[in-house]
């Protein structure tokens, strides 16, 4: 399985976690999201509404090599700022909304602020907007090209982000939050990832599941279409 | 008011605090950073929600004593290489924000007041290195987090069209940019063109920058470079990624031939 | 979501708290209020900073319970009688505020937050009557007035324009019509004109309304009318001084006759 | 003397008050303010800024029937939204506002809620942005186009708006504040009323002062050509 056809997973993954949202976030460095957004409105729920740092509802024809790429705001329906999207998050309004993490834990915390190894700070890029929006917004969506078990740990050293993750979507399998023991389990596993594979590339505990269903003939082409060059694969190599 | 980039950076004294326009590569005052470089700047605080190039390049030169920021990187094309070794290395101290809360602190300064609540994000890290502090709602009898003013003293805007006052007009989006203006004390302005005022009324819906606190315009085409200005030029990605690529001179020649 | 007048008028129930765009006599949705008579709409309460026509004639038929602004009149052509008349007859509550909390009240709507700090205006009458509160500020150890939330179930916004969706654009001043929006649960937009999307996007930069909020699209030509929406039309200067002029009967015949 | 002689001597006094003034506000229903800041702006400041509920800068033709009539914000040189003219003023970046008062006392505050009269409300339009602005300009100028006993008075009924005027101006006479004794007192006296009148018609003591500068014939000019006319006598009638 190439990169390419795991980020069509992922992809087709994120995008049936939208089917009856109403209105979605997505931030910078989302290439995935982005492509993911585009599947859902195209095929699981036309009436999506598609909030970026660059304006509303943006109707791009490619997945651009920046998600604050100029042609995004020239193919949206109104203008919004980045604070107004925050406070419809705070206010409620957001319900979906995508979040990378550079660690992610058993909890759904993200840690994309540093990490100390061996004593020797290493800076990650910081959260951006992650704070409010994991702590406010309905069904937050984490995803994270790569996974392993420094990625996936069983507690993350600094919580840039706290919340509940609805899913958390990953190249070898999708998360779900479990409300009762508070804390993620596997929904569902990857055709081409054994139990025993996950197991060993995740810092916590995980359970045996059904296998990620296949994303359709015509959801590809879509992604295809959308994303011809495959920039998708930025995220997983 | 209008000035040469040399004489608008000279106003600037070492300490002092700055917010810049855009986010990443988007529209953002480049130029008016290669030359805080090339005048030696120190000791700089820089607050943006998202950074990129502009507060990278001012890292690799030490002009800068504090980020704070949400989020300092050049997305796809890799990390803010510069940025994350001065901070590894403790040369810069990185206040780490989320982006709502660089917003909110600009607010609370924009409207004259000393706080204001926001929404509740207390488990993250930060809240409690940045000091953000609880009150009580006086409505609701709940705890209500908060953040506190922080008011730049210069806002250094680059957009797409100023009049010879300093009314600007911005095409797109505006990021924080409107924001900031209100809340800083001084506001500097490098625009892709300087037009008449007659002109810029003309398009008066998209003027939200007044002139009474400009203090400096500056007619600098290609002003983002490498970064992008819609609708007049894209981000150059071949020299986004040459720039990472650069080891110590290559900045240095970097900030020199890379003009103006 | 494009309706007609009265689909979307029915949208209000009776004791709603209601925005309305614009300011006196410019770009308000004059068409809407007479709407809200014609239904016999009850128990409202309107909040808006400076209210005029759409104000006074909601006063003229007992639609309003409850008035929040800091300023209701005809400017320089006179006193808004009905509005005047029904406050000191103890129909409608006047609740008093200044220009400046209503938009706080809004701000702290919009931003999902209980509360916001504002600026000292601690020894006007109306801050006792309704009752805002003191914090301590955290960071400074002072004391800092703060206004609560306020809500609106709908804001009610005359437009120049809109797409089918209801984006809507407006020219010129905004006056709070983007924030009401924001802070807003409901938006009904009413617009001079609906234009196919592809043209509003032509228009981008004056497109602040988002259409996800909007319950109701309704394109009414002169909507605004006695008012004014620019480029469009001026205030009909005669119009206002004859309605300031109407009797009961003849108010009942101008929200008959004034269509919409 | 007639209404536009003496709005004339208003327009002056009140231009002169902004010889040395940054930024001015103006709110609606203020003919007098606004030929007086095109007057200052001509004669007295040509840098003065200007800022309008409708926007920043105008260069109005001629002074309009509603100070939010349409073509002002045609005229303006940005955009300014009505709440950030508050926040201007809560900043401490706006130097002189005009601000009208349908009562004013001797401390400088100013009624425009309502009245009691025999135990009746007298309901007003209520007090717009005053509240605010009249606290945090640095230098509130009041004006009232009728002068008498009833709107000058020695305590006002309600408290609309308070702060400290920089200078009262009226029909009759101009006032200053006196920081000391934290109370108004008369700076000048306009020529075609005597002390006397002017005690009769004030409802606080008086005190005798220089007479009011006559404005120049250059001044009446450049009133009359924003105001051919006569709109501006609306205040005083």
């Amino acid at each position: 399985m190439n990169s390419l056809e795991r980020a069509n997973y992922m992809i087709s993954s994120m995008a049936k976690a939208l089917k009856d949202a109403e209105n979605v976030f997505m931030g910078v460095a989302s290439y995935l999201p982005f492509a993911a957004i585009v599947l859902a409105k195209k095929r699981y729920n036309p009436d999506l509404k598609w909030f970026t740092i660059l304006g509303y509802n943006p109707m791009p024809k490619h997945l651009p090599l920046s998600t604050v790429h100029p042609w995004i705001s020239k193919y949206c329906e109104a203008k919004i700022q980045l604070g107004e999207i925050f406070d419809m998050s705070a206010r409620g309004e957001i319900d979906c909304v995508f979040l990378a993490g550079a660690q992610i834990d058993e909890k759904g915390n993200i840690n994309n602020s540093h990490l100390i190894i061996n004593g020797r700070r290493i800076q990650l890029p910081g959260g951006a907007g992650g704070a409010l929006l994991h702590a406010t917004a309905k069904r937050p969506i984490l995803w994270q090209g790569k996974h392993d078990s420094r990625i996936f740990v069983k507690k993350v050293q600094r919580i840039t982000a706290a919340g509940k993750p609805y899913k958390v979507v990953t190249p070898l399998c999708v998360f779900k939050f479990d409300e009762r023991r508070e804390k993620l389990v596997v929904e569902s596993i990857h055709p081409w990832v054994s139990l025993e594979e996950l197991q060993k590339n995740t810092g916590f505990e995980v359970n045996d599941a059904p296998k990620t269903e296949k994303p359709r003939e015509e959801e590809i082409a879509i992604i295809d279409e959308i994303d011809p060059h495959g920039i998708r694969k930025i995220e997983l190599e | 008011m209008l000035t040469t980039l040399k004489q608008a950076v000279k106003m600037i004294d070492d300490g002092s605090l700055l917010c810049f326009s855009g986010n990443l590569l988007y529209r953002i005052p480049a130029a008016f950073a290669r030359e805080l470089v090339r005048q030696k700047k120190r000791d700089l605080t820089v607050m943006k929600t998202a950074g990129g190039y502009d507060i990278d390049l001012l890292c690799a030169f030490d002009c800068v004593k504090e980020v704070r920021a949400g989020f300092v990187s050049f997305e796809g094309f890799g990390l803010a290489k510069n940025f994350r070794r001065a901070v590894e290395e403790g040369r810069v101290k990185f206040a780490e924000h989320t982006c709502y809360t660089v917003i909110a602190s600009l607010r609370a300064a924009a409207y004259g007041i000393p706080f204001i609540p926001i929404a509740n994000i207390s488990k993250s890290y930060f809240v409690e290195e940045r000091g953000f502090k609880w009150v009580d709602d006086p409505y609701n009898n709940g705890k209500v987090l908060t953040v506190p003013a922080i008011k730049p003293d210069f806002a250094i805007i680059h957009a797409q069209k100023a009049d010879e006052d300093g009314n600007a007009l911005i095409y797109g989006p505006w990021f924080e940019d409107v924001l900031m203006c209100r809340a800083a004390k001084n506001i500097i302005i490098t625009a892709e063109m300087i037009v008449p005022k007659e002109e810029l009324k003309r398009e008066i819906d998209a003027v939200w920058i007044p002139s009474y606190k400009v203090r400096a315009v500056i007619e600098i085409p290609k002003g983002a470079y490498p970064g992008c200005c819609p609708p007049y030029y894209d981000v150059d990605f071949d020299a986004i990624k040459e720039y990472l690529s650069l080891d110590k001179n290559g900045l240095a020649k970097h900030v020199e031939e890379v003009r103006p």
